[in-house]
């Protein structure tokens, strides 16, 4: 048993996050929130770096990767909340013309009723008939309701797909609690030698390291159950971290400029994906009878 | 031990609410969040809309019970709030009231009550933060004249403020709670710039206000020189007292409400949901009752609120989240639409652990100054 | 309104609080520990008190107060941990035969199926045929469980009854961790003096003080829906109160000397009466409809 | 990254369950709580017949995946705990190990190994507590022997151990971690009194011991003298690395018979409940894995186990917490009998986040250690 990455997966992270910091950094994050819409010269750079060909066989054009690999890559997207329907379009990589290269956007129509990009989308996957726009509260997330309508069963890749980003989120915001715990001062010192701060900061470590034991796992095992409990935990850990990361950032934190708020606003659309965690509590019940 | 109201208190309700029902109806149509001249217009046209039934002087010298009635009365029938008068009637009105000079009083207090000036507050500071009192604006002394530099952040309605209360540096060398005066600085005076500032619910309520050799008269001091800080907390106490009565108001009807729209979406056949909803109600029950019992007490002690403000803030500001959290829960999907007022309500929810003192802060104040435990080293 | 205690209420909480002093301090306590049973003279001390007869009409030879002054006596009994079926007896004061003077102990069946002192009782109200013994985790609180069998609806009064013992238990251990966490040295000052002491001990107050206005209040209006809040609440008070009471104590709360287990475990069977806070959540909710 | 087991791990998981199989059956009837001669006799004969079949060393030498698959193996088959061989296999032997000469290795270590010799720990003081370095047991030098004073607490089977792994003062003068030393003190040594230590299980799990002028002699200490605190840190690192493997194998089987038992008295019935079951489901998942995560990493690293100890330690002790409050909840008014084993399981579980290391300290721990946060002042 090795369950740690290997020297692949390792270069294969940083290669991933050298290419989103070069073309994604805090810079282009705040202008996309200033001015919203996919960009699609940088779709195709990521169609180019095999974002979407990663789990397609390399007798079919693909990197031939699989689901451990997907994961370390969408949690480096889930980090720098890089914008679209990323999930839903990897996963019509090898279905439908144009994915791979990253030439066409695809959109989903979620269990739960959510189409993610629809305005954007080249091909709409599911049933979008009579969707309502909503005003979304993620500025870098544009999102539709499909009213009555659900689609067929969420597909778990696409739920662990999701979690890997709720674990970069929960990843990201505990660094950006540390760096400014050790660098804000208050009362005579930095606000991270106070216990209180000290005890958010490290609460957050301990539900990401956690989560991220759960997620890895699961993408090796790519188990149903191994994934309702990915999904569970890398919820807790994006949402809650978001929350904490907030709190430790006091007043600053609350400000638009803040990188906080928009993991915390991403994190809560995550969550909603495929109508909430509750059906997979239920099949995790389940499980123990089995 | 009575939760009854004394005949006179009863009396006091039934006016207001029959003077409530004639009155609202007469108010123009509420102007959009950014029309700050329509939003100035319209809170100081409440005021005096107060002031002329009588009800202008009730934040000030009401009994406590009698305000509490207010407040719950004013909220149940949907009427405005306090808005741009807010800082004037509650922190700088007060603040002058008690340590103004008789020439002090004369000049800002009647416009305050008579809803003709708007005032903001200048105490916090970028790198102050938690630790107001570390604050940097600094006030030199040049003649009768105090020549003011520095920034202000979290301002409230600076764009449309006649006067700010300021919290400047007036000594450097002296300890930091030593060295602060309170001066009102006139929003008019050359070298004041606001620039908004616009926070995660994406809404300019706040401002920065930078200040560059700001001149404000030494005759605009109130209270001596360096003792700003004693002055402040007058202010900051008197703003705790019944600050949240209002808001329980507002959220316990947010939460039948919740109910409400669970029956109508399905969502209340989900025991899970709904026994969250249940343990709501509990709380925020609780939380009027211990609003009633720290009225009563301030009633008994002469309306000075103690330090059982903190203990109320802790507890109402989580209970606030999770309410906006199970609001979540209950709205799904539509809970990531800005266009329902709930999702904007959940984003300003996040400020209440944070703002006026976080509850970290809240926490150390209980435990020191309630339960008695040593300050660390 | 004067919703604060009266002078007289002031006085009869001061003079059932000596009245305790006197006759349970922490050394009867430890007593009554090393050997169960109920003490019969202290009952009857409880009796001439007025501990049963208080809401009892003066017209009837009772105190004539209300359940205002009720739950202040229950709260004190709750802080010292007195033993006995006080609550099933107090109830049955004015209805059974010598409960007045303390000279009766009476048991009562609850709904949830639990006896407390079943073999101590000279009445038991309720079925309690084919009860079963069991190996009570209260030390101070012998049990029985009548399989099946439940008893009538629950009485309103002896839930609030048992949310303010209740918060007597959630007041004293918070005085006990307050205690503790001044004269506890560790790295060289008092245990109380880092923030993670402070604010577990801030939460038992804040906890406490919530509950109390609760079940002050619904003293006060004896209303269905406020006693259901006034016992969750209370509830959670003196669980979780309890539970941080002895992280406050580390090592030393571990001890069968140190009275906080005791505080624990007496929380734990009060929880239980009624059969737990299910019930209460779920008329709270319905309460949101009213 | 993957969670196969190589095909040499695999024949030792297999020949490992065959031979419980056989074995188990051959073990004595479980002594009871009480009989501390029958339950040293119990303990150390599971020892010998682990050394017998080649498995005497697992603790000290395997990889850490093999220590991993023994511990879950044997766990699994409901094979008797390490008991009263904890601090020799665990705590001692590896101390001694790492930092004994040739000569006390040669005398302490086999007989360990064999199941000849019961270790105790005596490090906790009773006013030390979570300040461990604060501890106040003095040894003074007097010749070739230290002559010891002092008391020890929460030491575990003091009442049938031959040998106890001892920190004492032996400076004063020096700043608390310098003056530490490492003693192996023979319980049998004249002026060692034991006093058993009633839990709030009501159980003598632990012990208290008083040392009145002991002598020890200078060839027992082990290490430097004053460097007892490094030679300390090397023991307790050691405990953190597997050391959860078994009870977390424990608590995903108490939830099953959780989910099991719900089903059978109807609680199952209430999705409140079954949700709960489903969130601990996924929270014992994952500490599983993270259990996994930790030991392919102390892989990698040559089997030094890092600071992620606390990181799981953290997590663990408050997921034991939780399960135990479920267990109560599907119980209802069973929770409250101690017949059942449950009850006390809970009640131990009480100890988790105070034992080695309370979670204020671990949280502590994971902040400087491995976020890199400022110590306070």
């Amino acid at each position: 048993m090795r369950f740690q990455l290997t020297d692949d997966q390792l270069a294969l992270r940083d290669g991933v996050r050298g290419l989103l910091s070069r073309r994604f950094d805090g810079e282009a994050l705040r202008a996309a929130v200033d001015s919203p819409g996919l960009d699609r010269g940088l779709w195709r750079e990521l169609g180019v770096a095999g974002f979407f060909a990663l789990r397609v066989p390399e007798a079919d054009g693909g990197v031939g990767l699989g689901l451990a690999e997907a994961v370390l890559v969408f949690e480096e997207a889930g980090r720098v909340l890089l914008p679209g329907p990323l999930v839903a379009t990897h996963l019509a990589a090898g279905v439908e013309v144009g994915v791979v290269e990253g030439e066409v956007v695809v959109a989903g129509v979620d269990p739960g009723g959510l189409v993610e990009w629809l305005d954007e989308a080249d091909v709409v996957r599911g049933d979008a008939a009579g969707a309502v726009a909503l005003k979304s509260v993620d500025p870098l997330t544009p999102l539709h309701r499909v009213p009555g309508a659900r689609a067929s069963d969420l597909d778990p890749v696409a739920v662990l797909l999701t979690a890997a980003e709720q674990l970069g989120t929960a990843t990201r915001v505990c660094e950006l609690a540390v760096q400014h715990a050790r660098t804000r001062e208050q009362f005579g010192q930095p606000i991270g030698a106070f216990q209180a701060v000290k005890h958010l900061c490290a609460g957050m470590l301990v539900r990401a390291e956690t989560a991220r034991a759960a997620v890895y796992a699961a993408a090796v095992t790519a188990d149903p159950v191994d994934i309702a409990a990915a999904r569970l935990l890398a919820d807790e850990a994006a949402e809650r971290g978001a929350r904490d990361c907030l709190q430790v950032h006091g007043g600053m934190g609350f400000t638009w400029e803040a990188e906080v708020h928009l993991h915390l606003k991403r994190a809560w659309v995550r969550a909603r994906r495929g109508g909430g965690g509750a059906e997979s509590e239920e099949l995790l019940a389940v499980d123990l009878l089995a | 031990m009575d939760l009854a109201y004394t005949p006179e208190e009863e009396e006091f309700r039934a006016r207001l609410r029959e003077w409530l029902a004639k009155a609202l109806p007469t108010l123009p149509p509420k102007p959009s969040p950014e029309d700050w001249p329509g939003r100035r217009a319209y809170d100081l046209g409440w005021q005096r809309m107060l002031y002329d039934a009588g009800y202008g002087h009730v934040h000030w010298d009401a009994s406590p019970t009698t305000r509490l009635i207010f407040l719950e009365e004013t909220e149940t029938a949907g009427a405005p709030y306090v808005g741009a008068s807010f800082v004037g009637l509650l922190h700088a009105g007060p603040t002058i009231a008690a340590e103004g000079t008789p020439e002090q009083q004369e000049r800002w207090l009647p416009p305050i009550l008579r809803g003709e000036s708007v005032w903001c507050q200048g105490f916090s500071e970028p790198d102050a933060g938690s630790d107001l009192a570390s604050l940097r604006t600094r006030a030199r002394r040049d003649g009768d004249e105090y020549v003011v530099t520095g920034s202000k952040i979290w301002t409230s309605h600076a764009e449309v403020a006649d006067w700010c209360e300021l919290l400047v540096r007036t000594d450097t060398a002296a300890p930091k709670h030593r060295g602060i005066s309170w001066l009102a600085m006139p929003m008019s005076a050359p070298g004041v710039v606001v620039r908004p500032l616009r926070t995660l619910a994406g809404s300019a309520e706040f401002a920065e206000m930078f200040l560059d050799e700001v001149r404000v008269p030494v005759g605009n001091r109130v209270g001596e020189e360096n003792d700003g800080w004693r002055v402040t907390m007058v202010t900051l106490s008197f703003e705790r007292g019944t600050a949240f009565v209002g808001e329980v108001v507002a959220c316990r009807r947010v939460l039948r409400s919740l109910a409400v729209a669970a029956r109508g979406n399905g969502r209340w056949d989900d025991p899970v949901l709904r026994r969250r909803l249940g343990r709501l109600n509990a709380e925020f029950r609780a939380l009027w009752r211990l609003t009633q019992w720290n009225v009563s007490e301030a009633e008994v002690s002469g309306g000075v609120p103690g330090v059982g403000g903190s203990v109320f803030k802790l507890r109402y500001s989580h209970a606030r989240q999770e309410l906006y959290e199970v609001a979540g829960e209950v709205l799904g999907v539509e809970s990531l639409d800005l266009e329902r007022g709930w999702v904007l309500d959940r984003l300003s929810s996040l400020s209440y652990t944070i703002a006026a003192g976080t509850s970290q802060i809240q926490r150390n104040i209980v435990a020191e100054r309630i339960l008695g435990l040593p300050k660390g080293r």
